[in-house]
């Protein structure tokens, strides 16, 4: 059994239509609410599932349908949705992390009396994101992206009473946005070139061959080709979306909100949106390398600006001190990862990484979730320690996270998908760097991640917090071991000698052989990361929450300069901030000063034309009115004269004057 | 030409009579002889509606006012001798003039001769006139009348404390 | 619209048959004297038929006027120098006769010429009126293309006569009482006429033919459509009968020559021939309004159903005239005298405001003209609505707040 | 003489005979009947007009005496009852006795 | 259909309901609010009428009305109706009651603001469906007066100086207008909007009054609507009427009249002087855009709730102008073109729509929040609204994520279309307006962290539940703000026939 393809806009009105009727829930029931949530994602879940199942049946098929929004022109504005393995997968994987962080919610949440909201917001988020999903329509898409991203500021400020989080919710709007500004114009680009924003329309769609010959073989300004800059353009949005550098500044803010959501729209679904279009539009970035002369493969770019983030991310994650952050950080890393792969050509790869990453991330965030809730949301693991002992499930879990996004070898998920991004990025022709970016990653991200681990769970604890912690209630716990049990798992889709996603994926993909030499080095790296990590955080640990970072101690400024995040908010602040704060002052004081100026310079004018005006009429003009009313009445005088009063005088005038004029007219006439 | 001659020397007649009357309703009611024969008149240059109308207003309506009129302000003594102005002569002489003046006019202009077909311009064609282009002339002319009708009222009835009984 | 009346042959043979009497007298004579002769057989056959029945209205109105007041009524008089009395039918002969050989009486300073002229001119004015009204499909005496108009013209000129009475008697009574006279019938001829004008209105015309060819036709196959049984139409008719009632000097308005009111009236000093004449007069009058109401509102000569119009025309203008004639009599049998007051309030403040706003529903009615089956019964409440309401509410103020009056000066 | 002559004839006397009457009579009613009859007289010629005139099918000479018929009306019922006003303030309606508006 | 004089009727019941209300000097409050309503209300029953038989088919005038009326100046009263006078009755009919139910909670007598405000509806009416130049300056004039008194007796501080600016700020543009028709009339002899536009697509316009004279008319009647609109920089009469203006006359203000001005330009200056606009529109595009984005960043600075709406209107109705000028220069003749000017337009309209219910939702709020802070607005004065007031909040998030371009709310498809149809005409045009997207996110999602974010302070502390007018007025403008973000086709079909046509018709 099979979803109709028509059927396709159920899987995200579902959660959708909850979202509407969480609204208007009372307040009073959040009950209710929560289980609206559920049931709809659930529902989803479903459909998906058998979505997914109708386009495995048969891949290379594209199931389409699409529909008209409104006329324009002699066109239309057409929308549509797609059910093909890249969608429907990422569907599947969103709905069934998402009902699992509803359910985690449904604890950590359990005494917010804003809970309802809490799902409201969720739900919209679910629905939007599988609609992004099934879109086929790069305007659906569009539509849902912002949506999206709507449901991101409000979860983000979800606690919007502290300004923290109020300011990290309008900085993630806003910074995204400049990326969204950039899709924008792509898109409206695109639908200029080609007049439509459908991916595939029996041919006509965007991502087909006619309309991909004719964007590359246009060129534009700089020499690109039209298919290079509106490549860039769309990339913007992803760059944006999925908090790479330079747009990343808004993601480790972003946790601010409360746990769950960043584990589920600030890990596993919304930030990945962003690899998830680059996957989607493939075609068009790839549609210029068949170019010889381009100046610059938007590929290349691609793959550039997901290895610098990939290092950037794991770099400042070493230094972090809070849970989440750390986390963050490693997401924003893993996303570069991604974009790497995907500028390397390996999308499927980039998908398997963000499949798998979607699971121990969300685990991971969830584990984190749990040890702040039972450490009575203390976040800071200078606090935190030996809890090892006191949330079992949490931290073997967690564990299992940790080892995976570590890329512990052949046993968790994260092992494969890693190998495959470093096979594609090794066989990548043009540039040997993001290899070699990719490979410090790895090593850098099995450090970090151990630190974390060991400060978190090893030695004893440092804060209160930590001493009073218990484990979590199973609603919690349950959610936690199937993401751990998933992280295992997903990883064997796509080994090396049974890439059954690749292929389902993209059934043009070939497994390459020759990558044992690869893994070894990968293998070691890991193994070095994590003894290195080992060496410095968990032999030793710290004692106590103000000792100074061992890191620290070893390679200060480094540390210093990490932990700022190599203090790219402060250069933001300091130069697109201050720019914009004066162009608004500058046009305010254009207004102010200078129209408002002309006007009040134009009004005073008037009024001295006035002045001159009214002295002219009183001098002037009124003399010789009052002579001449003077006269007037003068004369008024002598004709009353002739008034006698006596009415059959007047009809002797009349007749007199009737026979003159009359003897007048005809003697005139006469002549 | 026979008839219009006898309307008019009847109307002429009666005209001239009434104005040199002494008992003013005798006056008054041969004026009205004399716009009956205006209304012939009407009728026989084939203006039906306007021949009907004069005589609605002028026989039912003008020489009941007139007639009211001369009631109400006679005097409560006929006046014993009548009294003669100095302006009879003159007056002839006025009127004689203007009746040269006009008739030497007349008979001096070259005017179409000879009597056409009477018109084809009956009541139908009158109203679509009426209602038509001048339907607001029409209209002005029921608010002229409408308030030449209450001023008369004012005029006529006076403070009301005069007439209280 | 209804076929050409003028085609005598279309008509049946009973229709025809007054035009063939008229032929079979003149149709020897060379054609303009032909005309003429037609002309005067018809003022001649006017005369005849309305002078008759005025004498038989006379003894009409005695007779209903007795049986209503549960008496016989004149019942003596009858074939003269036989014993047969016809239920009184001799009656108005021997009126006539007594009419006729009484003293003819004038003041004593009176204006002999005028007392003369005015039952005269009344006479003559009152048998004018008759020229226009369609007697029958064939039988219009003139038709005039302002026919409703020139009815009412003739009519006007009844108040002169009136008043000429009333003056050359040289009797104050009868002066004041023309005076008063006159009031009345200004007043009354006013919503006589608007009553009039929104039969013109609809009808589009003002000739007394072309309004009863307006009347033709039959709404569902059986209802006739004369304009009294329209919503306006109906309004207007009341109107017209109280205001042609009161045009006639009828009961109940019959102040003028009431003989409780000042002695007689302007007929105080008439007698004999003159006063037969006035009283004559007035009769033709009431039968010539009562002609037009029944051209005007009541179909004219149509037949009240489509299967009853074999019957000639003019036995359905005669029989609807009676009708009418007798409801006149009727309304005179049941009514009391309205005082002076009451009679002018009820003109100005009721059937002059009820005549204008009727003449709006009427309008109306013709804008509405082209609204579909659907609509009519939407027509038809806010016509009847617009007619009932301020009849309804200006009744109301007409009686409002009346108290038996006050007599200061009794 | 062509008939619209006499018509126009007929008019100019009874014209002359409303404007002598005007001049010549002191009974404010009079004056004012005079006044009528120069009213008729100017109707006269419109429908004289109309009659012998060019476009008698325009009607414009019966549409002006269906005015002018209007404002005579007008005329009759305002002037008579500025004549009763008259008698009511000096007792008579001699013309020349009303000059308090002398100026 | 029926010879009912519809459009009549629709400008003339707000006027039937002033005069009710004018004639009844005792009338009570309650009576006058009610009778307000109902009166404003009468807009959308006839609007109902006017949709169920209006034929989208078309694109010439519908329900036309003409009548002579001066006929020595060749004037008739001419009404008619095509897609676009429809959208804006539409948007008339949405506003004008919610702005009668703005005034509801106001302390003092209601008789004679709800009077002016009716008398305001009437005239914006009467813009939006005369085809004659005389009827139709008559309302364009007609409309400062109600508006004028609105602001000088009922308006917040500084009222007095506002509406004196703003009346003379924009008679004075009416006067170049004018002058403007007059030398069109000297040299044609009509006012019809018809027949004008036939001598200016002829070139006729510019053959009578000659290379200058037409110049100097185009000049005319380009400044009489550019401030009416507002084009920068002939704005600065508006952010302090707006920030004086009592909350119902600003909602006309900002929803209604100033799609006056835009109304203007499509109707008027666009089809009689196309060449002159064609030429001109560079640089007019130019000031369109400097609107966008100058206009977003001095709202970025504003402490003022009320004067950050009012640049955001001059930024909103910037993407109109943008969008218009672009078409206006744009040569014609190929498809691609065309498409793209039938996107600007179809954008222009919907965003004509959009902009009126968002910014009368906005300004709103704002005038809801200052009755309950007492007269205050700056955005100091409150924090943490959404914690003390959650229902207002989630209304005001609406409107404030609709004006920002939220997809889904109202004002998206609009934006969209616009920068569709302008990157495909003036492609540099659509990239210097972009910053202007961005800084309206930032001054909107500032003034939404300063006002309902962050902990609850000032005038928030103890903010009054909303009472039931002010919840079905804001209802109201929610479902508008919604519905045509979820199926803008609803507004498209009015007018898609008619801006394909205009697209179609460009000078080549």
């Amino acid at each position: 059994m099979h979803l109709p393809v028509q059927l396709t806009w159920l899987i995200p009105a579902l959660p959708a239509a909850a979202a509407a009727m969480i609204a208007v829930v009372p307040a009073r029931r959040p009950g209710l609410g929560a289980g609206l949530a559920l049931a709809a994602l659930a529902g989803s879940l479903l459909l998906a599932v058998l979505a997914l199942g109708g386009a495995l049946a048969d891949p290379a098929a594209r199931l389409t349908h699409t529909f008209t929004w409104f006329a324009v022109g002699h066109g239309a504005i057409r929308l549509g949705w797609l059910l093909d393995p890249l969608g429907t997968l990422l569907a599947v994987m969103v709905a069934a992390v998402g009902l699992l962080i509803f359910t985690f919610s449904l604890g950590y949440l359990r005494d917010d009396p804003r809970a309802k909201q809490f799902f409201c917001f969720l739900s919209l988020f679910a629905g939007a994101m599988l609609g992004l999903l099934l879109a086929n329509s790069l305007l659906l898409l569009f539509v849902c992206w912002e949506l999206v991203g709507l449901a991101s500021y409000l979860l983000i400020g979800f606690w919007f009473q502290r300004p923290a989080a109020a300011q990290a919710a309008r900085k993630a709007f806003i910074t995204t946005r400049i990326g969204d500004l950039g899709l924008l114009l792509g898109l409206v680009w695109l639908q200029d070139s080609t007049g439509t924003l459908l991916l595939f329309d029996g041919g006509r769609g965007v991502l087909e061959a006619e309309a991909l010959g004719s964007l590359a073989g246009a060129t534009t300004v700089g020499g690109l080709a039209v298919s290079t800059a509106i490549g860039l353009l769309l990339f913007c949005g992803a760059a944006g979306k999925s908090g790479q550098v330079p747009l990343h500044v808004w993601l480790p803010d972003a946790m601010e909100g409360p746990t769950p959501v960043s584990a589920l729209i600030h890990a596993a679904t919304m930030v990945a949106a962003g690899v998830f279009l680059v996957a989607r539009v493939f075609p068009l970035l790839a549609a210029d390398l068949a170019l010889p002369h381009a100046p610059v493969h938007a590929l290349s770019v691609v793959a550039t600006v997901g290895a610098v983030t990939a290092l950037f991310g794991a770099a400042v994650a070493v230094a972090q001190d809070d849970i989440k952050r750390v986390l963050a950080f490693s997401t924003v890393s893993q996303l570069g990862y991604m974009m790497l792969a995907a500028g390397t050509g390996a999308w499927t790869a980039a998908i398997f990484h963000l499949l798998t990453h979607a699971c121990f991330k969300a685990l991971l965030f969830l584990g984190a979730g749990s040890v702040i809730h039972a450490t009575h949301h203390e976040q800071d693991i200078r606090r935190l320690g030996g809890l090892r002992g006191r949330l079992p499930v949490t931290g073997a879990t967690f564990a299992v996270g940790m080892m995976a996004l570590a890329g512990v070898p052949f046993l968790f998920s994260g092992f494969w998908s890693k190998e495959a991004i470093l096979h594609a990025a090794h066989g990548w022709a043009i540039s040997p760097l993001p290899f070699l970016v990719a490979l410090a990653a790895v090593a850098l991200t099995a450090f970090y991640m151990t630190r974390l681990l060991a400060e978190v769970f090893a030695g004893a604890p440092r804060g209160h917090g930590a001493e009073t912690a218990h484990e979590s209630p199973a609603v919690m716990t349950v959610p936690l071991v199937v993401l751990a049990l998933a992280s295992v798992g997903l990883g064997f889709l796509g080994t090396p000698w049974w890439p059954w996603l690749q292929r389902t994926l993209d059934p043009t993909f070939k497994a390459e052989a020759g990558g044992a030499g690869l893994m070894a080095v990968s293998i070691a790296l890991v193994a070095a990361g994590i003894l290195a990590g080992w060496a410095r955080y968990g032999r030793h640990p710290r004692s106590d929450a103000r000792a100074p970072d061992p890191l620290a101690r070893s390679v200060p400024r480094l540390h210093r300069a990490l932990a700022a995040r190599l203090g790219c908010d402060e250069l933001y602040a300091a130069t697109l901030g201050r720019l914009n704060a004066a162009l608004a002052a500058a046009a305010n004081a254009l207004d102010r000063s200078v129209w408002d100026g002309c006007v009040r310079l134009l009004a005073r004018l008037g009024a001295y034309a006035g002045l001159v005006s009214r002295e002219t009429d009183e001098e002037v003009l009124n003399g010789g009115f009052n002579a001449a009313g003077d006269g007037l009445r003068a004369s008024g005088r002598a004709y009353a004269r002739t008034q006698t009063g006596d009415a059959h005088g007047y009809v002797w005038m009349l007749a007199a004057g009737f026979v003159l004029l009359a003897l007048a007219v005809l003697l005139g006439g006469a002549r | 030409m026979i008839a219009l001659a006898a309307i008019a020397l009847g109307t002429l007649a009666a005209a001239a009579v009434a104005l040199a009357l002494r008992d003013l309703i005798h006056s008054a009611l041969l004026l009205i002889a004399s716009w009956v024969g205006i209304a012939a008149f009407y009728l026989w240059a084939g203006a039906e509606f306007i021949a009907f109308a004069q005589v609605l207003i002028y026989v039912g309506a003008i020489s009941m006012v007139v007639l009211f009129a001369v009631l109400l302000t006679r005097p409560p003594t006929a006046p014993a001798t009548p009294v003669r102005s100095g302006r009879t002569v003159p007056g002839f002489l006025a009127g004689g003039a203007v009746l040269g003046l006009l008739a030497g006019a007349v008979l001096s202009s070259p005017l179409p001769a000879g009597m056409g077909a009477a018109p084809a311009f009956g009541v139908r064609e009158l109203g679509l006139k009426l209602l038509g282009p001048h339907a607001g002339a029409l209209l002005a002319t029921g608010a002229l009348l409408t308030v030449a009708l209450l001023g008369a009222v004012v005029l006529a009835a006076g403070r009301g404390k005069e007439d209280a009984p | 619209m209804n076929p050409p009346a003028a085609d005598p042959l279309a008509a049946g043979l009973l229709e025809r048959l007054p035009l063939l009497a008229r032929d079979a007298l003149t149709g020897a004579l060379p054609e303009p004297w032909r005309w003429v002769a037609n002309g005067l057989l018809a003022i001649l056959a006017i005369i005849v038929v309305f002078s008759s029945l005025f004498a038989l209205l006379t003894l009409a109105e005695r007779k209903v006027l007795a049986r209503v007041q549960n008496r016989p009524g004149p019942n003596r008089a009858g074939l003269p120098l036989t014993r047969f009395r016809l239920g009184g039918l001799g009656q108005p002969l021997a009126d006539g006769i007594k009419m006729l050989t009484k003293e003819d009486i004038v003041p004593r300073g009176a204006d002999p010429v005028l007392h003369f002229l005015a039952p005269v001119v009344l006479l003559a004015l009152s048998l004018l009126t008759f020229a226009v009204l369609p007697y029958g499909r064939l039988l219009v005496p003139v038709e005039l293309e302002a026919g409703v108009l020139y009815f009412f013209a003739a009519g006007a000129a009844t108040e002169l006569a009136l008043f000429m009475a009333g003056w050359a008697s040289r009797n104050k009574y009868s002066l004041l009482a023309a005076m008063r006279a006159l009031a009345q019938l200004i007043s009354y001829e006013l919503p006589l006429l608007l009553a009039v004008v929104p039969v013109v209105l609809l009808a589009g015309s003002l000739s007394t033919s072309g309004i009863v060819a307006a009347q033709a036709g039959w709404d569902l196959g059986f209802l006739p459509r004369w304009f009294v049984l329209t919503p306006w139409g109906f309004a207007s008719f009341l109107i017209f009968l109280t205001a042609a009632l009161a045009e006639s000097n009828r009961s109940p308005f019959d102040l003028p020559e009431a003989e409780s009111e000042l002695i007689a009236g302007h007929l105080t000093e008439y007698s004999g021939f003159k006063y037969a004449l006035f009283f004559m007069a007035e009769y033709l009058g009431m039968t010539a309004l009562a002609g037009l109401g029944v051209t005007l509102f009541l179909g004219g000569w149509r037949a009240p159903l489509p299967f009853l119009e074999f019957v000639p025309s003019y036995a359905w203008f005669g029989l609807k005239l009676l009708a009418l004639l007798f409801v006149f009599i009727w309304i005179r049998a049941t009514f009391p005298r309205l005082r002076i007051d009451q009679l002018t309030r009820l003109a100005w403040k009721f059937l002059v405001p009820l005549a204008l706003l009727n003449l709006g529903t009427a309008a109306l009615w013709a804008l509405t003209a082209g609204w579909g089956p659907a609509l009519q019964p939407l027509r038809w409440l806010g016509a009847v609505a617009l007619v009932a309401g301020p009849f309804v509410l200006l009744g109301r103020g007409l009686t409002a707040g009346l108290r038996p009056r006050t007599y200061r000066f009794a | 003489m062509s008939p619209l002559q006499a018509c126009l004839l007929f008019s100019s006397a009874l014209f002359s005979l409303g404007l002598i009457a005007v001049l010549v009579r002191s009974n404010a009613i009079l004056v004012l009947l005079g006044v009528e009859l120069m009213l008729n007289a100017a109707n006269l010629n419109f429908i004289a007009f109309w009659r012998y005139g060019p476009a008698p099918a325009e009607g414009h000479g019966v549409v002006f005496v269906v005015f002018a018929l209007a404002v005579a009306a007008a005329e009759a019922a305002v002037g008579l009852a500025l004549v009763i006003a008259l008698h009511r303030h000096q007792r008579n309606v001699r013309l020349g006795d009303a000059r308090r508006l002398h100026g | 259909m029926n010879s009912w004089p519809i459009l009549s009727l629709v400008v003339l019941a707000p006027w039937a309901g002033a005069a009710l209300l004018g004639l009844r000097p005792g009338l009570g409050d309650r009576a006058s609010r009610w009778l307000g309503l109902a009166f404003s209300l009468s807009t959308a029953a006839l609007g109902a009428v006017l949709l169920a038989g209006f034929d989208p088919a078309r694109t010439g005038l519908q329900f036309v009305e003409r009548h002579a009326w001066i006929r020595s100046l060749n004037v008739h009263y001419h009404l008619g109706l095509d897609g676009l006078s429809l959208v804006l009755v539409l948007l008339t009919a949405a506003v004008a009651p919610a702005a009668q139910l703005s005034g509801w909670g106001r302390a003092g007598p209601a008789r004679v603001p709800t009077l002016l405000l009716l008398l305001l509806q009437g005239a914006a009416l009467g813009v939006f469906l005369a085809q004659d130049f005389f009827p139709w300056f008559t309302c364009w004039e007609l409309s400062l007066v109600p508006a004028y008194f609105l602001i000088r007796l009922w308006g917040g501080p500084g009222a007095t100086r506002a509406a004196y600016q703003f009346v003379i700020y924009t008679i004075g543009g009416s006067a170049f207008l004018l002058a403007g028709f007059a030398a069109l009339f000297a040299a044609t002899g009509t006012f019809d909007f018809g027949q004008l536009a036939q001598l200016g697509r002829d070139g006729a316009l510019a053959e009578r009054l000659g290379p200058w004279g037409v110049r100097a008319a185009f000049a005319g009647v380009l400044l009489g609507l550019a401030v009416k609109v507002p084009l920068w920089p002939f704005h600065t009469w508006l952010p302090p009427a707006y920030a004086a203006a009592p909350t119902g006359t600003v909602m006309l203000l900002t929803g209604v009249l100033s799609k006056m001005g835009m109304y203007g330009f499509l109707r008027l200056l666009w089809p009689l002087f196309p060449a002159q606009l064609h030429a001109a529109a560079p640089a007019l595009l130019a000031l369109a855009v400097a609107g966008i984005v100058l206009g977003a960043w001095a709202a970025l600075r504003q402490e003022d709730l009320r004067r950050m709406l009012a640049y955001s209107s001059i930024n909103h109705l910037g993407y109109c102008l943008a969008a218009l000028f672009a078409v206006a220069a744009a040569a014609g003749g190929e498809r691609p073109a065309e498409e793209a000017a039938a996107a600007a337009l179809a954008g222009l309209v919907l965003q004509l729509f959009n902009h009126g219910v968002t910014a009368a939702a906005l300004f709103l709020g704002a005038g809801i929040l200052e009755a309950r802070a007492g007269g205050r607005s700056g955005l100091g004065d409150f924090g943490g609204l959404r914690a003390t007031a959650p229902a207002f909040a989630a209304f005001a998030g609406v409107a404030f994520f609709a004006s920002l371009g939220l997809p889904g709310l109202s004002g998206f498809v609009g934006e969209f279309l616009i920068f569709r149809g302008l990157f495909g005409l003036h492609p540099a045009a659509a990239v210097l307006a972009l910053p202007g997207l961005l800084a309206t996110a930032q001054f909107l999602l500032t003034a939404w962290r300063r006002v309902f974010h962050g902990p609850v302070q000032g005038a928030a502390a103890g903010f009054a539940p909303l009472t039931a007018a002010e919840r079905s007025a804001l209802v109201l403008l929610t479902v508008l703000m919604i519905l045509p973000g979820v199926a803008p086709g609803l507004l498209t079909s009015l007018t898609h026939p008619l801006v394909t046509a205009w697209a179609g018709h460009l000078p080549r």
